[in-house]
């Protein structure tokens, strides 16, 4: 099979695709390594400047971005462990046999919160949530709990984030996870069955090894999109109150097109990328030695 | 297989999908009927459940907003870079399934890598440069630069999808005669669908609900539907009915079009080819 | 003169204009046919939201995009100007062709010329979307809690208003807070003024830390038990729909929304609401002032400048004032309000006009620099109404930053003039 | 204590029926052996009794106890599937450890077990390896281990032996026959394998259609089947059928009466199987033939014989002189004949009436 | 025209080497099947002539022409996998059209020859069907078809029918038979399973850890095993292999003196199938022995005769009375028997030196 793919052929079928994206992707990129070097502020280009790392340094001892960074690893690290939960839950009901109609439904259900724009998601938050006429304070009423000021209040705000990210992308996990248990062979599962009625000893044990490169891949994602995550925080609490939902994302943006410091927003975003690069390497070195 | 299905068991497999199914739908719900309520009714405290629902919203947004234009927008934009991530990825990731060569991992991880890339960090460099070449505020600059994450995307699914099909087909269709390329459209793609399919979805999800590029790339005439629903939210009344109105009418072609691709969804996600 | 006439070498031309979703803008949309029929200039507006509205356009002058017409913020024009994106008003003024004889500039407030069309001196842009800040009150409940008329003063609000009017749910006073612009201008800044505070001293160092500014911040901090809970979150729209709800008896919010509290479509109390002057501090009144300037771009080429100019001229002029104030505008030319019965019609015109007379124009600092001072107050000032930092600690901080931003912008060392 | 006794086992997938009320009585330590055509319900059947399926109706039974509604886990039963479905993210040793452990066995019983296990099966040296870092046979072998370490009431094979290569199957095959001799359990084998029926089991099912054709042991199959679809699917190669009219006495096929045979009346077909057919010169016999093709496997050789009532297969020598284009006279001994109804009911085997 | 030719063929899998200096010589329309254990390199070998593996050493002809450097698809062959490997979305027509439409036949003529392997291969009702709707069988003719539309000049066959269940696997191969004689074309067939090898082969090749063992007609490869290793391999079940001793002008076994084998000098082993070991009472014959297992065939049965040296295998009637610890004496023909010496090759068989 190797022995007549030409390297033409191969430059053929790989070529398009590397030009566009070294076009779309590198270019700019490169443009903002360069631009990360500069003093630049789009409202003084007059005092643009040469600064070499400076950018970088300020980045990295200002208290502001790692609050933000901060910030952002404490949603990761509470909300992608629930989703996966969650979505693990979700997946095995799924997978289990049975009530195939019902299970259908379900399934298309799941796309609605996935398809459902980011930006809106913020927007409908802070209309469910909010303490007058939001419906989730309304429900919270009807079971006996005081309104509770989601919007306003920085840690309530903060749980508000952690909850819309959990509905947004949650079941996009559990879809993930659902091809990913779609791969165990089911004599594979059906011996473990033989072994015991629990499922959870079935996840533990037979199903969850062939999970992993589903769980690596959403973790990536996650991590990828988690460090992204802009669109929502902006429309619902614009980073507020307080930091209180300023994700490195909200930041570097604020810095960016709100302060125009394009130097400095793009030192912020380029350590950024770099750290999700290394994590996206992480993950794939560390986990994939345990399947293979 | 678990052969005694125990009437208690299925009770409550089926009570956890309403469950889940309210989970999904319930905040969807309510998008759709505060589109249906005037302002006055949507801000009640508490929020009303039963009322006279109303079209004016959708009327509004779709004759006087302005709406209508960017939701054309944001279908031109969606289908197109979906269209050219497909053209361009597929056959990227049947190179990556199919052929040995040097720096394959390196290359694939570099493709991936592009997903991570923050629009933050490309949206300036990019606005110049599109500004450069008169592409600001066209149509074009969105689908070039929405390529940063749908191919990513479209390769990372049809590689792995690539890769389940046996080798004996492409080998099967080589003894007669078909070149790679042939072999590649005529063998491979097809079998490829529900990964095609799936990144299709994603790519059109993404691209139709991208935000940050939209509003910096394309402030006026190829402004998209989730810059557009942002718009009024900036007014100094927020209203909310035209808001969820125009909300709804963004997430109703998505979902469409992932109803209809549904099917692959699941076969299609098994993202685990990594190595 | 005639504005067919100076149009005519300009039929055909299209000027590009950002404006926002807001009463005055919609006012002058439904204006535009009649411009452009007159002159067959064709204004190509696009609405943004106010908190794109700079972005959007410093990105396009940066960039030498096509913005023919800028609109800007009382607090951009120093930016603006600095950068020399805008064309000063002489450069049109002194051409015959195309300044219109009735222009007469005296007829704007001067405040209001000032502040939000000149920098250093030099008049760039004529003020078109004008607000300033008034008490919108909620005479219904007022007369239930035993007052018979507004409250005269802050320190009323604090002592007998307050208490009185914040039970069973129901709050005195609301005032919008949240982070981003509406921190800054409505709320922080709304407190500094009137109790003899200011954000900047004589030399251009931080002036928060002054007895005066502390007093008026730690009263915006005692006042916020008459304001509901969660104000840090509100903005203009919840602020307003309160107050529209009747959950809240007094606020002190833009002119602009008035055609929103009084119109039974989006409020409960339209027979209620009345208007108001901000009530006065120890130094005064120094009611917010805020508002838009539209100004010729120079990024434009000759015809699109002369065409913008011919635009702008129209749609702030003497002529069209009234029409514009009917529509749902707030023209900013003093001859507009001359009618007293006008007043009756629109209850907000008395507080305006003597809001405008008595306001500061650098209620916010006008400088270049504001964009980077605005997103600190905006933090810290938030966090201050949390009660995450003191009010010293917090204001010792806004000043830090604030004094190191101006320090890079070189108004330390002599190379920049301390201008506002 | 381990017999299985099924009792009108019937079981629907959608509203198409894969078993019709099967009823069998498995003794214990009985090794039983299902056959029958794909897609007879074999796998459906073991299936359901391992209690991977649940069956729609009738009753399963393993030592006197009645497990219609229980848990797979709860039968005590331990099943070698076809592709093995060993766990690949395990070593042999926690492949076979790992139903002790999640059901808490004591440690030292669990090695105990294991080793004894690894034993028998001649897997200590690769206890530690991964299930793909083995050969076929091991793996099969590592699959048996993971069922015996159970010490279950009941073993069920799906077709254990079919991805093996020939000869690999021989020796599983011996190994399998010794471990039951060695255990005594109640053992249930599916297979395809004519050989591996005949040669391992107590006792044959024969399946056809979701519904037992016959269950007897193999030599009874062989010599008194009771229907022509058992006749045809036990021995291989499979016997001959002849089409044949009994009239008056006689039986006639095609033109040849064949006084061999004793007419039975009903009988519409004639069955031989190939090893019984006897060569003789040509002109002799009961019919004559002419040999279209002969296949030689070395001790055997198969001669295809056209005749006038159809194509016979005979069994000769494997260095029979006779080749492509000779003409050979056949006998049909008497008591090799087997005569079928036309409901393809056994009417006579072997000159006894069936 | 269409005779394939191998010249010391090598094949490197990295360090690894599969394939040892191979060097073959097939005929044109001969049928050719390459047996040998797992992993001996049978598919390698085969996929080096299809051009589908890329050889490290030697060369290919096919019809004269060396074609060792060109592309499988000019090398004019045609391939059937074990899988079948049929193009899942198209029906079968167009499985069948695939090749020579992109080949760029006319389309009469590509009609002509799908309605004409249709007709040969009875596959004419299946035509729209996909593979999906077919069994086993039916997509096993789809994948020969495919085949035979192109009209190669060479078959190659890679284990076709090792997916199918026993009764199919006869039906296909006496269909790949008489395919073979329709066409007269060279095929070249590899196999796991000795009756196919056995049956089908003009000619065997028998190959061993990538190395030709012998080739030769299965015959000769029967009666004449060029070495232990190829006397093992074919025939089944496979010949008894006995140490001996060859002392002072007698042949030794165990304690026992065989006289029937004549003495060659360096013979270490004596090999003799089950089908040529004469049963005689015990007492006489060459040996005696006890027999420890029965397995009945039907027809046949396989006596396991425990001899001191060593356990002897003995086919015997089906309905023989002898079973499990009956005493026999074993005679071994002289002219069946086959004595190999110390480095596995055979020395003498059935009594003429080799
Ligand atoms: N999950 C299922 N859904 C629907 N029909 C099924 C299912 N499993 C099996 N069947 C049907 O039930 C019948 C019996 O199937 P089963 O697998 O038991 O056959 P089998 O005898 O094991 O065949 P094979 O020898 O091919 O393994 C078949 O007709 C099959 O198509
Ligand atoms: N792609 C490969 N890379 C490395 N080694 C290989 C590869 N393919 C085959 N081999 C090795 O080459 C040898 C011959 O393999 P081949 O597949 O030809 O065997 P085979 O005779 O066809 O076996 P089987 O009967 O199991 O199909 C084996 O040892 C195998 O491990
Ligand atoms: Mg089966
Ligand atoms: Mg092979």
């Amino acid at each position: 099979m190797t022995a007549h793919v030409r390297r033409k052929t191969i430059l053929a079928f790989l070529g398009p695709a590397v030009a566009a994206l070294v076009l779309v992707g590198i270019a700019p990129l490169l443009y903002a390594v360069w631009k990360s070097l500069h003093n630049f502020n789009l409202t003084k280009q007059a005092q643009t400047k040469f600064v070499g790392l400076e950018n970088y340094a300020a980045v990295l001892t200002d208290p502001v971005f790692w609050q933000a960074m901060g910030r952002t690893a404490t949603l990761f690290f509470i909300s992608v462990p629930i989703q996966i939960a969650l979505g693990l839950l979700i997946a095995i009901v799924l997978h289990r046999p049975g009530l195939t109609v019902f299970k259908t439904l379900t399934r298309l259900s799941l796309v609605l919160p996935m398809a459902t724009t980011y930006a809106v998601v913020g927007l409908l938050a802070q209309v469910m949530l909010n303490q007058k006429y939001g419906v989730i304070n309304q429900m919270l009423g009807w079971v006996g709990i005081d309104p509770v000021n989601f919007i306003g209040d920085p840690t309530n705000a903060f749980i508000g984030v952690i909850i819309w990210d959990i509905w947004q992308w949650t079941p996009f996990v559990a879809l993930v996870l659902l091809a990913g248990l779609s791969t165990v062979p089911p004599e594979i599962e059906e011996a473990a069955q033989l072994e015991t009625k629990s499922q959870w000893l079935v996840l533990r044990y037979v199903q969850l090894p062939f999970l992993i490169p589903s769980l690596v891949a959403v973790l990536i994602l996650r991590t990828a999109d988690t460090l992204k995550l802009f669109d929502m925080p902006f429309t619902m609490t614009r980073g507020g109150p307080g930091s209180a939902t300023e994700f490195i994302a909200v930041l570097i943006e604020r810095v960016g097109n709100r302060q125009f410091d394009i130097g400095m927003a793009s030192a912020q975003a380029i350590i950024m990328l770099a750290l999700t690069i290394f994590l996206a390497r992480l993950y794939i070195r560390f986990f994939y030695r345990e399947v293979n | 297989m678990a052969a005694p299905v125990q009437r208690r068991a299925l009770w409550a497999e089926g009570l956890l999908l309403v469950a889940i199914c309210a989970f999904c739908i319930f905040p969807f719900y309510w998008m759709v009927t505060t589109s249906l309520k005037t302002q006055v009714v949507a801000l009640e405290s508490p929020p009303v459940w039963v009322f006279t629902p109303t079209l004016a919203n959708y009327w509004e947004v779709l004759f006087e907003d302005k709406v209508g234009v960017s939701l054309i927008n944001s279908i031109i934009v969606a289908v197109c870079t979906t269209t050219l991530a497909v053209v361009l990825g597929t056959p990227a990731a049947y190179a990556l399934a199919r052929f040995e060569f040097r720096g394959k991992q390196d290359l694939w991880f570099w493709f991936i890598t592009n997903r991570f890339v923050s629009p933050v960090v490309l949206a300036f460099p990019v606005f110049l440069i599109s500004r450069e070449l008169g592409l600001r505020d066209t149509h074009l600059a969105l689908i070039l630069m929405y390529l940063t994450f749908t191919l990513p995307i479209v390769i990372w699914i049809c590689t792995d999808q690539f890769r389940s099909i046996p080798r004996e087909l492409d080998e099967a269709a080589l003894l007669e005669g078909a070149s790679q390329w042939r072999i590649f459209r005529s063998i491979c793609l097809p079998l490829a669908m529900p990964g095609v399919a799936v990144s299709s979805i994603l790519s059109f999800i993404f691209s139709w609900n991208e935000l940050l590029f939209a509003y910096i790339l394309a402030p006026k005439a190829a402004k998209t539907a989730p810059a557009m629903a942002v718009t009024f939210m900036e007014g100094y009344d927020v209203p909310y009915g035209k808001i969820m109105a125009t909300s709804t009418l963004i997430v109703i072609p998505v979902l469409i079009f992932a109803l209809i691709a549904s099917k692959h969804l699941v076969r299609g996600l098994t993202m685990g080819a990594v190595k | 003169w005639s504005l067919e006439e100076a149009a005519k070498p300009y039929a055909g031309t299209e000027i590009e204009v950002l404006f926002l979703d807001r009463p005055g803008y919609n006012a002058a949309i439904k204006m535009l046919p009649e411009f452009e029929a007159a002159t067959g200039i064709k204004v190509n507006y696009t609405t943004v939201p106010y908190e794109n509205a700079l972005g959007e356009q410093v990105r396009d002058f940066a960039a030498g995009g096509d913005l023919d017409v800028a609109l800007i913020d009382l607090v951009w024009i120093g930016n603006f100007a600095e950068n020399g994106w805008l064309v000063p008003s002489e450069t049109f003024i002194n051409n015959a062709e195309l300044a219109d004889p009735e222009l007469d500039m005296a007829d704007f407030f001067p405040l209001v010329l000032d502040a939000f069309g000149s920098w250093n001196g030099v008049n760039y842009g004529l003020p078109f979307d004008n607000y300033s800040g008034l008490l919108f009150y909620n005479r219904c409940m007022l007369e239930a809690a035993g007052f018979d008329k507004p409250p005269a003063t802050w320190q009323e609000v604090m002592d007998t208003y307050g208490p009185a009017l914040t039970k069973d749910g129901k709050y005195a006073y609301a005032l919008q807070s949240k982070r981003n612009e509406t921190q800054s201008a409505d709320s922080f800044a709304r407190f500094l003024w009137p109790f003899g505070g200011s954000f900047l001293n004589a030399e251009f160092k931080s002036n928060l830390n002054s007895p005066e500014s502390q007093a008026g911040l730690q009263f915006r901090q005692d006042l916020m038990k008459f304001m509901p809970e969660g104000i840090v979150a509100y903005d203009h729209a919840e602020t307003v729909n309160a107050f529209a709800q009747g959950d809240v008896a007094m606020i002190t919010e833009w002119s602009a929304f008035y055609s929103t509290v009084v119109s039974p479509e989006t409020s409960k109390v339209a027979d209620c609401v009345e208007i108001a002057p901000e009530p006065t501090g120890p130094a005064g009144r120094k009611p917010a002032l805020g508002g838009f300037s539209l100004a010729v771009a120079a990024q434009a080429d000759e015809a699109e400048q002369a065409a913008g100019w011919l635009f702008i001229q129209w749609v702030t002029s003497k002529a069209k004032a009234g029409q514009y104030l009917e529509m749902g505008g707030v023209p900013a030319r003093q001859s507009a309000y001359a009618d007293p019965a006008l007043a009756e019609t629109y209850k907000f015109i008395p507080a305006l006009v003597e809001s405008w007379k008595e306001g500061v124009p650098e209620f916010r600092p006008r400088f270049a620099e504001w964009p980077a001072i605005t997103e600190i107050v905006q933090e810290w000032g938030t966090k201050m109404m949390l009660g995450e930092v003191s009010i010293d600690e917090g204001a010792k901080t806004i000043g830090e930053k604030m004094e190191a931003v101006l320090a890079e912008a070189g108004y330390y060392d002599g190379k920049k003039p301390l201008a506002q | 204590m381990a017999e299985v006794k099924l009792v009108g086992v019937d079981k629907f997938y959608g509203s198409q029926q894969a078993l019709h009320g099967v009823s069998l009585d498995i003794a214990d330590g009985e090794f039983v052996v299902f056959v029958g055509p794909s897609g007879c319900g074999k796998s459906t059947l073991l299936r359901s009794i391992a209690g991977l399926e649940s069956i729609s109706g009738g009753t399963v039974s393993i030592g006197g106890q009645d497990v219609t509604g229980r848990a797979p886990s709860e039968r005590d039963v331990a099943m070698v599937f076809q592709s093995y479905a060993l766990y690949p993210h395990m070593t042999v040793r926690e492949n076979m450890d790992f139903g002790m452990k999640i059901n808490g066995f004591a440690p030292a019983d669990r090695e105990r077990r294991i080793a004894e296990a690894a034993r028998v099966l001649q897997l200590e040296p690769y206890l530690d390896r991964k299930p793909s870092q083995l050969s076929g046979g091991q793996r099969q072998r590592v699959a048996i281990g993971r069922a015996i370490v159970k010490q279950p009431k009941v073993f069920l094979f799906d077709e254990p032996l079919s991805n093996l290569d020939a000869k690999l199957r021989v020796q599983m095959r011996v190994e399998l026959e010794a471990l039951h001799s060695e255990l005594r359990a109640t053992m249930i084998y599916v297979t395809h394998d004519q050989v591996e029926a005949m040669t391992m089991a107590d006792k044959i099912v024969v399946l056809n259609a979701g519904r037992v054709e016959q269950v007897g042991s193999p030599m009874e199959l062989y010599h008194h089947p009771r229907t022509e679809f058992v006749a045809g699917f036990i021995g291989a190669p499979s016997m001959n059928f002849l089409d044949i009219r009994s009239e008056g006495g006689r039986i006639a096929c095609g033109e040849t009466v064949i006084g061999t045979a004793a007419p039975v009346p009903g009988a519409v077909r004639l069955g031989i199987r190939p090893e019984h057919v006897g060569l003789v010169a040509a002109g002799s016999g009961d019919m004559g033939g002419k040999v279209v093709l002969r296949e030689t496997l070395g001790g055997d050789a198969y001669l295809y014989v056209r005749t006038e009532a159809g194509q016979v297969v005979v069994r000769a020598e494997g260095d029979t002189a006779l080749d492509h284009g000779a003409e050979v006279g056949l006998s049909f001994p008497a008591n090799r004949v087997h005569l079928f109804g036309a409901d393809g009911v056994t009417l006579s085997s072997g000159g006894v009436a069936a």
